[in-house]
């Protein structure tokens, strides 16, 4: 960390540039991180598991058919500006968000219209759905407020302040933004007073963080062990081994909600074939998946997350049995192999070209051999967009946005067909109706089962490799304290709020 | 003159715009969606096209050639579809820590280059010779990110005498923007403090950068040196009497700086070129590495940005050389 | 004075190519009297031999094809791993020796795709002058005018990265430092008497192109050959570290950096080995074609 | 008094790699103050050699065998470097061959030598004078060696002078530090015969006015004639022949010195034996067979500017006679032979055939044309392709034009290799491995492999040594009658051309100014500008000078 005359200031090491901030644009992790740490929402996703907490809403109901929602908002929270935060506010964010039809939009733009937000009083707001919408809430600590003056006030051509806002902020969180060195370093600065004050007491609260880019593991270790960054994301398995070693020198280490999975294209090709995905699956090397991370990984035992909510261990979920691989190649249309099977990953995932490697040692003894081909992301979801270009494996890591199952259910759903996770385009009309059915139902009980024969259904199935779920790492300084993990979180992200320097 | 000055300005226009075209061409072949990445993992069909039309990618690919064409000649490069803002912007604000990266190690190149190209030219076959011949030809056989990495593992990471990457600590702030090259703009703002920082940061990645092109002005002195040497004129001054010291040092480096001129202007293209490598390795934050990763997530208004950048810095960098050559040579210099 | 019966004696070969024999053990003089193109030989002779028959001699030859072996990664260089393992378990002996046969086959593809297609618009463009060399050399600085490598790396991100790719990106890079390099000489060469000589015994220009000029240009094709065997290797390789170049499991020295370098520096040896690899390689190849230069441009001839 | 330079049996070897070749064998030469001594001798014998040796500044690796030089009683055979920076250029100075080439075209004229002045006044010890002092010191040199407006010079660069006017600044420097001698080494030969005459008389008039000691080499007879009184005679390596000038001029002794001043040509000779030939031949084959009617060319140069080298000029070549071309150089011969064989484009004008027009020709029919009238360039040297045995290059024009098996075609290079006198054993080797002599004869095999009727020959001899010059020409002659050719003989020779030719254009800035038999035209000139041309020739034709 980095003293100055303001306090103490912590680094993060990320490998990961923040190109816009604007919290109704863009939200992957490193951007995600600091619209966290300057804004604020309806409600705060914390813990492990992941409960909703109330944030700027310090609560709120449903009406009977769910279709209604309204929130009663705090009423001390203020912009870093001093301008309280209070419905339009709220109700213009929803709007900004769902208008630019951009980021976070696609979470409720098919249940909530921005004629359907309202404002109740200075302090209440109402929201209307379109129908009912059990995961409603689930999404909402991913819609930060912003404060509508401010953005008005930069409006160019009406963009909706998008220009502004790609590096300013008009937030109302914990921090606010210091420096903004694209590329190289952003800096948030305590907010002294922050309306719902800091977990860690007044006398702990840093002075700011800094978000350092640093993209080389080496750079990062080296920077972290000369103690010139408090917490680093993004090292190797093995770096993590070797550097948990060090002194002064903490592993953060927790089961997290990304899946891994090995998509088949289900439709076409020869993984159309479902004998031998079955045969792929059972010649996998499960083992050598979790040595990839030197352990810190756990195998799927169902598509659905563990951490979340109706996760079921579905019973016979393939592990490596040859016998059983070659009897199922038997039964396919390529009994002695000999055929060249595509592994797509994204260019630069270092995990995934390993387990492109695994799966090549794997299936040597089905007699077929594999090509790994990285691709750019946006060429490979190009091509995962249409059944004719998909590839017929293409491995796929997916953190779901809410804790809810249908989060992770909907993936196999065939609205889905075109996104990067149903690159499988699974079909299978039983399993849709089950999904479609338990998205509607606010009975939990209902929901429960219809999610266990739809996992139970789809492991069947075998539209995919079931991986594994690997760990959420980061290595930090022992003097750095107020982790708080929550598996909701994407991977590498940090929650900085509760974040505080103990010095001996 | 005037029409020289017009003339080079007007092929310097149409260089620009041909490397444009090129490089718009080769960068658009291929079927990538940048639209796709930043519209996020889960957006729909729709929001997609939101920002394909925003971006005018859903236009015909000609036509966003004459659209782009039509935005370059009034200065506009477009607009970085990952960092919504206009390519222009974010060259300017990236292209000084390149330059200043480049004229660092252009300096070491031919300060250390030229002198030794002398000597060895001097002593032809000698033991020196030897010796800086393998050592330049080192220079150009080194894998520049290997290099940087070995050299980061032992001064940085090893001995800590110097900082492992980036152009300055943490907490520094940068002087007030003057030329945006930090060591230029600390000295005009009095802080010697971040003057001496700055150029402990700068030090790693110039040196390897510099080292191909020390090695190629080293051998091309030396070549040309050893030209010149054996040449007639020389000879003449032997016999008449001038000093040894005088003829190496005044008559034939002359002679032999035309020609390492040209090297040291191809070498600055090349170097704008190889920044690409360098600044992944030593987290430099300048035109290279903003080339690559909007490489890498095919965003590629900057990557043709960046390479009509490196365009025009190369082409004034190769007119100054012409200029310094009609400055030494007097037969260039007629009207 | 010969006896009628010696002058119509049929001439032995030794006779006959007594000019040629002269200038090759001229050149084999010259060339052992340098320690440094020697080096450069016995580096590439090594290189070659290496990527002809390292597949044969190598201890884990199934390493290359992506065998992995996940119990035993990341060791250090032993006596059963003579340069360690990588991340997968893979001998890095292995495959940086196999690598060899990835890098020769880079080095000549592009290096001979750009000859062909640089030396023949050079020559068209120096010879024929007018236009077609106006719009030959125009293309030819406007492919100059922008660094290699960035091109490079634009034409890659585009095509997607992979070896064939990445060659294909290069060559296309390449070729105008050939055209520059011939069109220069075939402007001078041009101009020569014997070019007019021919002319006026009524050779075509094909003729000319192929009899005169190119043979006259072949010395400095030839250097700047062995110079860029090497150079492309190592461009191959920066692609490579970059992450658009080879892909596993192939062996290639620069994309095993790649991937080592975020093993660095506590298992050094992954990424020490395949970068003195490229090295000792390029500069063979260098050395090599230095060494050339000395014995073939006659510029540099003292004797 | 002992001898200012004393050069002792000596002996000079040059490591190459097929061996040292011994380049000096046993010189004996002494040079007393005030003498002016030529060296004469062919090429290759090893003049500069020698006279590099006296400056210190011989071949790199050159071995001294045996024998010394001494220069003022000091042996300075084997001097170590530091001592040499108070003799070389102070002592014994040095004009070079090629003005041009000598000069460091970065620097202005004043600059180079007041360095050499700066030089040579530390070299003595006494101290740089001021910047001041030395330009006046350059400027006074400069007007010494008869340059106009010196201070206007002084900041000049080299390209911007003419080849004369460079010679005298190389004078000029060479006497910037008083020397006791001077060493000419060919100062002349890469200059125009009208600018030669006159640096010769330069040379001579200081050579009175400052007394100077000067060796002058040359491989031209007549200007060693005009300078030196002694004169030695240089062959492979040996001084073969030495003593006064007149002496030798005279009564050569040495088999070689006699042969050297057989060949000179003369001006004012008629030739007979050649004229007689030539009549015979005429009036067996009368008609025109190569006509050119108001040919003109126009070179546009890079500003733009046109120049017009040869302008409205017609001839007519008859049958089997030798046509000779004359005219001091860039007056456009060498453009007027080659329009003459299509190799450039005439700007406007007709050039006749044998009775076709074939200046509209193109392609096949052109290259079917060339057939029959075929060019034997200026400078062998660079006639023939390095890359190419001689073998292939004879064989060239067959293998183009014919097609002839591999076999015919080698035995006709052989044949064609006898006709102009070569062993066949040549056609293995490489150019460079020839002299210029027998370069030039290849050359011509070339050219007649294909039976042409007309050879045009553009100074074929101009890059030759006297001694072989009137070999080859001789031999022309004696093929010409061999194999029934007509000539079209360009030179700026006049002796040359008196010698050989039957009919005579006189060519000046691109237009004829007088034309008829070449005797008429020797004995009875009619404009001035040829009058001027003889007159130059004659002062320097070597010949001109045995006479004084
Ligand atoms: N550096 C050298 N290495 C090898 N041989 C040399 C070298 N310099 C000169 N010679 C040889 O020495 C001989 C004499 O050369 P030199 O230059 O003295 O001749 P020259 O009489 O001056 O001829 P020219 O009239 O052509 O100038 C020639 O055979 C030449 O090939
Ligand atoms: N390609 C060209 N472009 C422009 N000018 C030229 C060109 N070739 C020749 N000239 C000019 O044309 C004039 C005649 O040249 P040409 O070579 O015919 O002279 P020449 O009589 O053969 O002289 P020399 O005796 O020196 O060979 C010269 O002034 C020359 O500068
Ligand atoms: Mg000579
Ligand atoms: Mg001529």
């Amino acid at each position: 960390f980095e003293r100055t005359d303001k306090g103490n200031v912590i680094v993060f090491g990320g490998r990961q540039a923040i190109p816009v901030l604007d919290p109704h644009i863009r939200y992957d992790w490193s951007t995600r991180m600091m619209q966290q740490a300057v804004y604020d929402g309806l409600v705060k996703y914390e813990g492990d598991p992941a409960e909703i907490k109330p944030w700027l809403a310090e609560k709120w109901e449903t009406s009977e058919d769910g279709k209604t929602w309204t929130f009663h908002l705090v009423k001390n929270a203020k912009f870093h500006n001093g301008d309280p935060v209070n419905a339009e506010a709220v109700r213009y964010s929803f709007e900004r968000g769902l208008k630019l039809n951009k980021g976070v939009a696609w979470m409720l733009k098919d249940f909530l219209a921005p004629e359907g937000i309202s404002v109740v009083d200075d302090y209440t707001v109402k929201f209307e759905l379109k129908g009912p919408y059990t995961p409603f809430l689930s999404f909402l600590p991913w819609w930060y407020i912003v404060n509508p003056a401010q953005v008005k006030a930069h409006e160019v051509d009406g963009d909706y302040g998008q220009k502004w806002l790609t590096d300013n902020e008009a937030g109302s969180g914990p921090f606010k933004l210091g420096r903004w060195e694209p590329n190289v370093l952003y800096e948030a600065e305590a907010v002294t007073d922050y309306w719902k004050g800091w977990p860690q007491g007044e006398a702990n609260r840093p002075a700011g963080v800094i978000f350092k880019i640093i993209r080389e593991p080496a750079a990062q270790k080296a920077a972290l062990q000369r103690g010139e960054v408090d917490i680093v994301e993004g090292l190797t398995p093995d770096d993590y081994v070797q550097i948990a070693r060090a002194k002064g020198i903490a592993i953060e280490d927790h089961k997290g909600m990304t899946t891994f999975g090995i998509k088949f294209n289900t439709q076409q090709g020869p993984t159309a074939d479902i004998n031998l995905r079955k045969a792929i699956a059972y010649a996998m090397d499960y083992d050598a998946l979790i040595q990839v991370y030197n352990g810190a990984a756990s195998l799927e035992t169902s598509p659905i997350p563990d951490a979340m909510r109706g996760h079921i261990d579905v019973p016979g979920i393939p592990r490596k049995d040859l016998a059983k691989a070659k009897e199922y190649l038997a039964k396919s249309g390529y009994p002695n192999g000999g055929i060249t099977l595509p592994y797509v990953h994204v260019a630069g995932l270092e995990e995934a070209r390993r387990i492109g490697l695994v799966l090549l040692d794997s299936l040597k003894p089905l007699n077929i051999n594999v090509e790994i081909k990285p691709e750019q992301w946006p060429n490979m979801v190009a091509n995962g967009s249409k059944v004719e270009t998909s590839p017929s494996m293409t491995s796929v890591y997916t953190t779901p946005v809410s804790t809810d199952p249908d989060a992770v259910a909907y993936q196999y759903h065939k609205n889905s067909w075109g996104q990067y996770f149903a690159m499988m385009f699974y079909d299978n009309p039983k399993v849709t109706e089950m999904i479609d059915k338990a998205r509607s139902s606010s009975n939990w009980d209902e929901r429960a089962k219809l999610y266990a024969d739809i996992q139970t259904q789809i492991v069947a199935d075998q539209p995919e490799v079931f991986g594994m779920l690997q760990n959420r790492r980061w290595a930090r300084r022992d003097y750095l304290q107020g982790f708080q993990f929550s598996p909701v979180r994407f991977t590498g992200e940090v929650d900085l709020y509760p974040l505080w320097v103990k010095s001996e | 003159m005037l029409t020289f000055a017009f003339r080079k300005i007007l092929t310097l226009l149409g260089t620009m715009i041909g490397i444009a075209a090129l490089t718009f061409v080769i960068t658009n072949i291929a079927p990538g969606d940048p639209a796709r990445l930043v519209a996020g993992p889960n957006a729909t069909e729709d929001m997609v096209a939101t920002i394909r039309s925003e971006y005018g990618l859903d236009k015909s690919l000609p036509e966003q050639f004459i659209v782009y064409m039509g935005d370059l000649v009034r200065g506009d490069l477009g607009t970085s579809i990952v960092t919504t803002r206009p390519v222009l912007e974010e060259v300017m604000r990236y292209a000084p820590a390149t330059l200043e990266l480049v004229f660092v190690a252009m300096f070491l190149g031919i300060v250390i280059g030229v002198p030794l190209g002398m000597l060895s030219a001097v002593y032809k076959d000698g033991p020196l010779d030897q010796v800086t011949r393998i050592f330049s030809i080192s220079g150009v056989a080194l894998p520049a990110f290997w290099f940087g990495i070995i050299l980061q593992l032992m001064f940085a990471v090893d001995l800590e005498w110097l900082p492992v990457s980036g152009r300055l600590p943490l907490v520094t702030r940068p002087p007030e923007f003057v030329t945006g090259l930090l060591l230029v703009d600390s000295l005009i703002a009095g802080k010697f403090s971040t003057f001496w920082v700055s150029l402990q940061h700068i030090i790693l990645p110039a040196i390897v950068l510099s080292f191909p092109c020390l090695a190629s002005i080293l051998r091309v002195n030396r070549a040309e040196m050893i030209e010149v040497l054996q040449s007639d004129y020389i000879v003449a001054a032997r016999a008449h009497g001038i000093s040894s010291f005088r003829i190496v040092a005044l008559y034939a480096l002359k002679n032999a700086m035309l020609p390492t001129l040209a090297m040291i202007g191809l070498r600055f293209g090349w170097m704008l070129g190889s920044t690409v490598l360098v600044e992944t390795v030593f987290d430099w934050p300048g035109i290279g590495l903003y080339a690559v990763s909007s490489a890498l997530s095919s965003d590629f208004k900057p990557v043709v940005g960046v390479t009509l950048m490196i365009g025009f810095f190369f082409i004034v960098a190769n007119t100054l050389v012409d200029l310094a050559y009609a400055w030494i040579d007097p037969r260039l210099r007629k009207a | 004075m010969d006896t009628p019966a010696e002058a119509s004696r049929p001439l032995t070969f030794r006779e006959r190519h007594a000019s040629q024999i002269r200038q090759w053990r001229l050149y084999a003089h010259m060339f052992r009297k340098s320690f440094s193109s020697m080096l450069g030989l016995t580096l590439v002779v090594l290189f070659l031999l290496l990527a002809a028959f390292g597949p044969l001699i190598v201890p884990y030859p199934e390493a290359a094809s992506g065998a992995i072996n996940m119990s035993a990664k990341l060791q250090p260089p032993s006596s059963t791993y003579w340069f360690g393992t990588d991340e997968m378990g893979a001998d890095i002996f292995s495959r940086v020796i196999i690598g060899a046969r990835t890098s020769l086959w880079i080095g000549v593809v592009i290096t001979g795709l750009a000859a062909i297609v640089g030396i023949t618009l050079g020559i068209i463009a120096g010879y024929r002058g007018g236009w077609v060399r106006a719009v030959i050399m125009r293309i030819t600085e406007l492919f100059l005018a922008v660094p290699g490598l960035a091109l490079a790396l634009a034409i890659v991100a585009a095509l997607g990265p992979g070896i064939t790719n990445c060659v294909l990106a290069l060559a296309i890079v390449w070729w105008p430092g050939y055209v520059r390099l011939v069109e220069a000489k075939t402007l001078s060469i041009k101009e020569e008497l014997f070019i007019e000589s021919a002319r006026s015994i009524g050779a075509k220009t094909p003729w000319i192109l192929w009899h005169h000029i190119l043979p006259n240009c072949m010395s400095p094709i030839i250097v700047k050959m062995s110079m860029d065997m090497g150079m492309a290797i190592l461009s191959a390789a920066s692609l490579g570290f970059i992450g658009l170049g080879a892909q596993p499991p192939s062996p290639e020295w620069g994309s095993m950096i790649s991937v080592a370098r975020t093993y660095m520096p506590d298992w050094w040896w992954y990424s020490l080995f395949p970068g003195a690899a490229i090295f000792l390689t390029v500069l063979g190849f260098n050395l090599l074609g230095d060494g050339l230069r000395d014995i073939l441009d006659p510029r540099s001839r003292d004797r | 008094m002992t001898a200012l330079l004393d050069i002792k049996n000596y002996r000079l070897d040059i490591g190459t790699f097929d061996g040292p070749v011994h380049v000096l064998k046993g010189i004996n030469l002494t040079v007393n103050r005030g003498d002016t001594v030529g060296i004469v001798g062919e090429s290759g014998s090893g003049k500069t050699v020698l006279v590099r040796s006296v400056l210190g500044i011989g071949p790199r690796n050159a071995k001294v065998v045996e024998g010394s030089i001494s220069f003022d009683g000091q042996d300075i055979t084997n001097l170590p470097e530091k001592d040499w920076t108070k003799i070389r250029g102070i002592r014994i100075s040095m004009i070079f061959q090629d003005p041009m080439t000598y000069l460091n075209p970065l620097f202005t004229v004043g600059r180079q030598i007041s360095d050499v002045i700066a030089a040579h006044e530390k070299a003595a010890g006494t101290g740089v004078s001021s910047k001041a002092a030395r330009r006046t010191r350059t400027e006074d040199l400069l007007d010494q060696v008869g340059l106009p407006n010196p201070s206007m010079l002084f900041s000049q660069y080299p390209h911007q002078l003419s080849g004369g006017m460079r010679q005298r600044i190389l004078i000029a420097m060479a006497l910037a530090g008083k020397p006791d001698i001077l060493i000419a080494d060919e100062p002349t030969t890469a200059l125009d015969v009208t600018v030669q005459a006159q640096v010769l008389d330069l040379i001579n008039s200081l050579v009175e006015k400052l007394n100077l000691t000067v060796i002058m080499i040359s491989h031209d007879i007549g200007a060693i004639a005009t300078v030196a009184k002694r004169c030695a005679v240089m062959y492979k390596g040996e001084i073969v022949e030495q003593g006064m000038t007149q002496d030798i001029l005279n009564r050569p002794q040495h088999e070689y010195t006699q042969r050297l001043l057989a060949a000179v040509p003369d001006i004012d000779i008629a030739p007979e034996k050649v004229a007689a030939e030539a009549t015979a031949a005429k009036p067996s084959k009368p008609g025109h067979l190569l006509e050119a009617i108001d040919l003109k060319k126009v070179y546009r140069s890079q500003s733009g500017a046109d120049f017009t080298a040869v302008n409205s000029l017609s001839l007519s070549v008859k049958t089997g006679e030798i046509f000779g071309v004359v005219g001091e150089s860039g007056s456009g011969k060498s453009t007027l032979a080659r329009m003459l064989m299509r190799l450039i484009e005439p700007t406007s004008g007709d050039i006749i055939f044998d009775g076709q027009n074939i200046s509209g020709l193109s392609g096949e029919p052109l290259r079917k044309m060339r057939r029959h009238m075929q060019f034997v360039f200026q400078n062998p040297h660079s006639a023939l392709n390095g890359r190419h045995t001689i073998g292939d290059a004879i064989g060239e024009p067959l293998r183009i034009q014919t097609n002839m098996s591999r076999r015919d075609i080698e035995a006709r290079a052989e044949a064609l290799l006898d006709i102009v006198q070569l062993p066949k054993m040549f056609k293995y080797r490489y150019p460079h491995e020839l002299s210029g002599g027998q370069k030039q004869r290849v050359c011509i095999a070339r050219a007649i492999a294909l039976n042409p009727r007309l050879l045009i020959l553009d100074e074929p001899t101009s890059a030759l040594d006297i001694s072989v010059q009137a070999q080859v020409l001789d031999f022309l002659q004696e093929l010409r009658s061999e194999l029934n050719l007509t000539y079209v003989f360009i030179s700026h020779n006049l002796a040359v051309i008196r010698q050989i030719c039957d009919r005579t254009i006189v060519m000046k800035r691109g237009e004829i100014v007088e034309q008829g038999d070449t005797e008429q035209i020797f004995m009875a000139p009619r404009e001035d500008y040829t009058k001027a041309l003889i007159e130059s020739g004659r002062k320097t034709s070597q010949a001109a000078n045995l006479q004084v």
